[in-house]
């Protein structure tokens, strides 16, 4: 064990896999010489050569497209979106090729691949670097997603998706790069997808979140304990595969499910976990399943993005209400 | 507000760099004849499998589209008067090791990277196997996102290159698709990565109904090259020496490692766009009735002829035999088992998420899905 | 009123609002002297011009990116999507650009437009041209979404549509252009936005669905009467805006709810129908919500989609297990 | 496989057609010398201006960065090193009819139109109001996402035209900007329409990290254009004149109808990307060393004392004033009431929906919002 942060845990995940793996070759903006933005990728163009960092033109297009490609050729590309919000300008090539070559081919060309992106709030970055998109990918099958919210999950994550044979858009918290800290194991860590992660016990209600809401969801967890209301959190780590069996336990345990996430509202991804969770523990449930998310309004600007994403505050008024229902 | 200078010079604008040439390459005349002392890069065997593959082409054109109208096929694209185009080109490449990315116009270079005829039909009767590429063919499926595959094409050539392979990679597509973003992150990639790709852009003057001044105020597409740092060639695109020569040299500079060519084959398309458009309401009659005398059969047929190499005769049997290949390819297809339920299932991950898996369950097994 | 099928019922609605004001401009593939491959704008480049129904070269980005401009500019332009599955290709444009520039300009510049888009399945067509994406711009704030079920509605909601400050995205139901067709109100016609349509009445399920799934719900509901199950059904018609009255009152009415969509299940907009019935009416419940939905996988080759897409033999075992619950 | 030609022709490339010059424009020598033979369209007045403006953006700069460093503004990007390539292009343009659609390093030009000093120290404190351009102020909001706002240029352009005006537009973007599909699309769409519009393209180098040699194998931008059927033309963008020359030049054939013009402004950053980026980690210090002899300041400095047009004491005055200048608007900025929640939800509907009306009350009445 050692404890790292975030970005820490994923430069040094990239590195083992790299050394592991020679098919592993990155790509994305800025990434090489410069070792990313973030710094995730630092160093490891000068250990593994500008063939397998490989800084590119300023075109998420065709940063993803390309990895279609370097996938057919054999290679397993790990393309970086510098922000999630700029997959959007990839999106066509995420939804309708990344996550279709598979199936279009009938399995002649899977698409082993992992595209890390950064997102998040609260960093006060500008605009369109924060957004919360992932709703959009998990409405676009073929894809998997992943969503740490520790360093160690963060390593166990990456590591599996590296060796999924399917395409895993790996987002990674901004705001967590740093703050988050925690014990990763060390040598060889995977975790598999699928499975959520208790990060804490309770009793009365359970809270569900993924990747930096999770830090949200333990403070108000912790608040609410000081009132008495014991609350679970549950860590979804990945969205698809959604695990299923931990919600319906989750919510059989509490009967009283709160969902935090810091995308709008509207179609939010917390939509299909409160969907789940009333389809698979509907007899269990004592109150109606609440979400707390950013507003159905576009991410905002810097001096009022704290009021706009859900807080500990806004979680834990939540909790009270499923309490008193 | 005041002195001005008479005559504010204006700066050298690059457009007035002429290019060397706009008109489009040609080798063979539409009476068959040759330039003054071209010979042929293809050997005459080459040159006989090259318009064996023409009328191939053009016979699945016309057996699929009396299909589609019986209702045996579903919709598609007929190559129809892009024939030297596509053969021409499919012809510069190795199918042992070179690759072919299609748009959804380019059946007989598929066919001659290995594509088994039958799959096309298969396809085109909405069967999911017929994008399958069998192991050793060196295509990828079909691209219906006009321009995505593009990029795609890009990254192939770049990851073979970087294992050791002197392969070269030959992407379609067609002039309305060069608009697409897609078109020009990747040739702007390509260049940037030296990638052994030739991007053989079909311009058959329609986009459906939209006809090419309106999807560009270029001369040529063959001049977007210089503003990615490699060569662009405009060529006569029913000239099937014109074209195989310049994707020839275009092939081997890619293996040289000297990078990509962008090569705007002219050409026409003499069809609909596809079995579902009616191009009367938008093609000029006259202007169609001229492009058909330059049917690029026509012209390599007429070659055939003067060099005595293929006599009306033995054109006739092939042809039959043509139809007989064709017609073997439709009823295996028509033979196949149909796709059912488990198709939709298949192929989505190596290994379905459970609740894919839970959705595949009681789809198959006639319950409801929840 | 007379009666129209859904494409006849688009067509004139532009005429007469061209007409009306000339601020309204069409751009799209294929639109103008070909008047679109479904004909929904034939003849209006005859009436209008060709400055009015322009013909764009083939790239969705710009078709959408241009549109802003021409907002901008003090026009209401109509951008034509050929395919709503080729909106991938202008994401970025509309839920970076349309649906945020009248929030990021803090009012400057709104963004009248209507953003045309067929979609739907069960007509045979190549791969992505049937793709229902309505979950993905419903989780991007500033869009509004008008999903017609009727000919009637289609004038109403796409008169409303011309006519709204804000950009809209207006999906078109490719099964329906010809097979729809009803009375349509002569003259001027307008539906205002969140406000369902009561298809059916019905006091034991309440079928919920929007555009061509409507007709699908409906036939349920015929099978389900014959079996002595009374079924409702509430034909969303917005997305965006949601009529959230509606939805509680139906669930109220029956207690139990069932949602079809033609997209892939997870994350698609059923799952904010059911989140949100839950939230409103979770006393009233008798039964877990239920979604019939395409599965989560692409969406198939055409030999197959009639098994992929929710039909009303899968939505009537969901009302009888709605029944049974 | 057996007759080879000896040597196969190779194909006209489009390519080797030179183009006619790929040395940059220039008529500002960086000694403050005039090209030979050219008289300014710009008059002294116009040019006292310009410079004026010049050195309040570097001013701005300054303050900036030093505000950012104390914590009291947030990541910005400087203008640093391409003043003469923003101003020398915005003082081309008509701001009572003419507009700019910036993308987010054009401080000054977005000045000039009426965009007021205030309203950026506002947004880069992150208050929404910063990027409100004031009714008339013919500037659309800065541009994050990068090529993003040059579709919109164009359209703007052709929209404006199609009512009857005779504006120009002019739209910004860097060389990183240039390898998005946003780019080519919106290029190729203005050579269509013929839109009023010019591109100005700064290459200044650098997208953040990224060396334009990474970016493109292109020799110059400036050949993109002929790709489009329009001009392209490759100036000195350190070159106050230069710059200015040809941009008259673009948005005169604008007015006239002639369609756009695309022009690289080949310049070089002199500042890091933004106050978040660490330039020592990528950029070499002798390159940066040399580049800083060219600045573009200096340069007509140079030629404004030549021509006694301002002294070392007026300039000396003139700082003072523009540092009173961004002093006042730091303190307007600092005085103004700070964005709350209630900005999260303004003017994100002209008539907000239910429910977005039930989240803003909820919020506001510091209730949680379900
Ligand atoms: C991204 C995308 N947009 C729109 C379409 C619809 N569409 C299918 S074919 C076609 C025209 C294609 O023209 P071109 O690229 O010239 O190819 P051609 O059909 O002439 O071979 C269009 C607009 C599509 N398939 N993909
Ligand atoms: C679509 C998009 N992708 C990535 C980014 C992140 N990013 C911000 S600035 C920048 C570099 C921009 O370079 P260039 O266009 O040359 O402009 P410059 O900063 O040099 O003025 C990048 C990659 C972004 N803002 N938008
Ligand atoms: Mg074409
Ligand atoms: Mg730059």
């Amino acid at each position: 064990m050692a404890v790292m942060n975030m970005v820490e845990a994923i430069r040094s995940t990239l590195d083992a896999e790299m050394a592991r793996d020679e098919r592993v070759i990155l790509l994305g903006q800025d990434i090489g010489h410069n070792g990313g933005v973030f710094r995730a990728t630092d160093g490891l163009q000068e250990r593994y050569g500008e063939d397998r960092v490989v800084d590119m033109p300023l075109a998420e297009g065709v940063i993803i497209g390309a990895a279609v490609g370097l996938a057919a050729s054999g290679l397993i590309p790990v393309p970086e979106l510098q922000f999630l919000g700029f997959g959007s300008q990839a999106f066509h090539q995420l939804e309708g090729q990344v996550a279709r070559m598979r199936f279009r081919s009938q399995g002649r060309f899977g698409m082993p691949m992992v595209i890390r992106a950064p997102f998040g709030g609260n960093v006060r970055t500008p605009e369109l670097h924060s957004d919360a998109h992932e709703a959009k990918y998990a409405n676009s099958p073929g894809l998997k997603i992943a969503m740490p919210a520790t360093a160690a999950d963060a390593k166990g994550l990456l590591t599996q998706a590296l060796r999924d044979p399917d395409p895993v858009l790996f987002c990674e918290p901004l705001r967590g790069y740093r703050l988050i800290r925690d014990d990763v194991p060390e040598g060889e860590h995977t975790v598999p997808f699928g499975r959520a992660r208790g990060a804490r016990e309770g009793s009365d209600v359970a809270i569900v979140a993924w990747s930096a809401a999770v830090v949200v969801a333990e403070q108000a967890a912790e608040l609410a304990a000081r009132e008495g209301i014991s609350c679970g959190v549950l860590d979804l780590r990945t969205l698809v595969p959604l695990d299923v069996d931990a919600l319906r336990e989750a919510a059989a345990a509490c009967g009283r499910v709160v969902v935090v996430h810091e995308a709008p509202y509207t179609s939010g991804f917390g939509a299909e976990v409160v969907a789940t969770v009333q389809q698979e523990a509907f007899w269990s449930l004592e109150a109606p399943l609440a979400r707390v998310t950013a507003y159905d309004t576009p991410y905002p600007i810097a001096a009022v993005e704290h009021q706009y994403l859900p807080d500990a505050e806004r979680v834990l008024a939540a909790v009270r209400t499923a309490m008193e229902a | 507000m005041s002195r001005r200078a008479p005559a504010p010079p204006a700066p050298p604008a690059q457009a007035l760099a002429e290019p060397a040439s706009l008109e489009p390459w040609t080798l063979l005349a539409p009476d068959g004849t040759l330039a003054e002392g071209y010979r042929p890069s293809l050997s005459d065997e080459e040159l006989l499998a090259a318009f064996r593959l023409m009328l191939l082409s053009r016979t699945v054109d016309q057996r699929a589209f009396s299909l589609q109208r019986q209702g045996r096929l579903g919709t598609f694209s007929t190559v129809e008067g892009q024939e030297a185009s596509v053969v021409g080109s499919a012809f510069a490449l190795d199918p042992a090791r070179d690759w072919v990315v299609p748009q959804y116009r380019e059946l007989p270079a598929m066919l001659r990277q290995g594509y088994p005829l039958t799959r096309f039909f298969l396809y085109f009767r909405g069967h999911p196997i017929g994008n399958q590429m069998p192991e050793g063919v060196r295509v990828l499926p079909f691209q219906i996102s006009l321009a995505a595959q593009i990029p795609h094409a890009v990254g192939l050539a770049w990851g073979l290159r970087q294992q050791g392979s002197d392969a070269a990679v030959m992407t379609y597509f067609g002039d309305g698709a060069s608009s697409e973003g897609d078109a020009h992150e990747a040739m702007n990639l390509a260049g940037v990565r030296r990638a052994p790709v030739v991007f053989l852009l079909q311009n058959n003057g329609w986009a459906i109904s939209t006809p090419v001044a309106k999807q560009t105020a270029a001369q040529s597409f063959a001049l977007r090259a210089p503003g990615y740092g490699f060569p662009g060639v405009l060529v006569d695109g029913n000239d099937l020496f014109a074209v195989h020569e310049a994707a020839r040299w275009a092939v081997e500079r890619a293996r040289a490692g000297e990078g990509p060519t962008l090569i705007e084959a002219r050409t026409y398309r003499l069809g609909p766009h596809n079995t579902a458009d009616d191009p009367t309401r938008y093609v000029d009659p006259d202007e169609l009735r001229a492009r058909r005398e330059l049917d690029p059969i026509v012209r390599v047929r007429a070659y055939l002829r003067a060099r005595r190499l293929l006599s009306e005769a033995e054109e006739e049997q092939l042809r039959s035999q043509l139809m007989d290949e064709v017609n073997a390819a439709v009823a295996e297809a028509e033979a196949h088992p149909a796709a059912d339920r488990r198709h939709i299932f298949e192929h989505v991950y190596a290994d379905p998420p459970p609740r894919v898996r839970a959705q595949r369950e009681r789809a198959t097994a006639g319950e409801e899905v929840r």
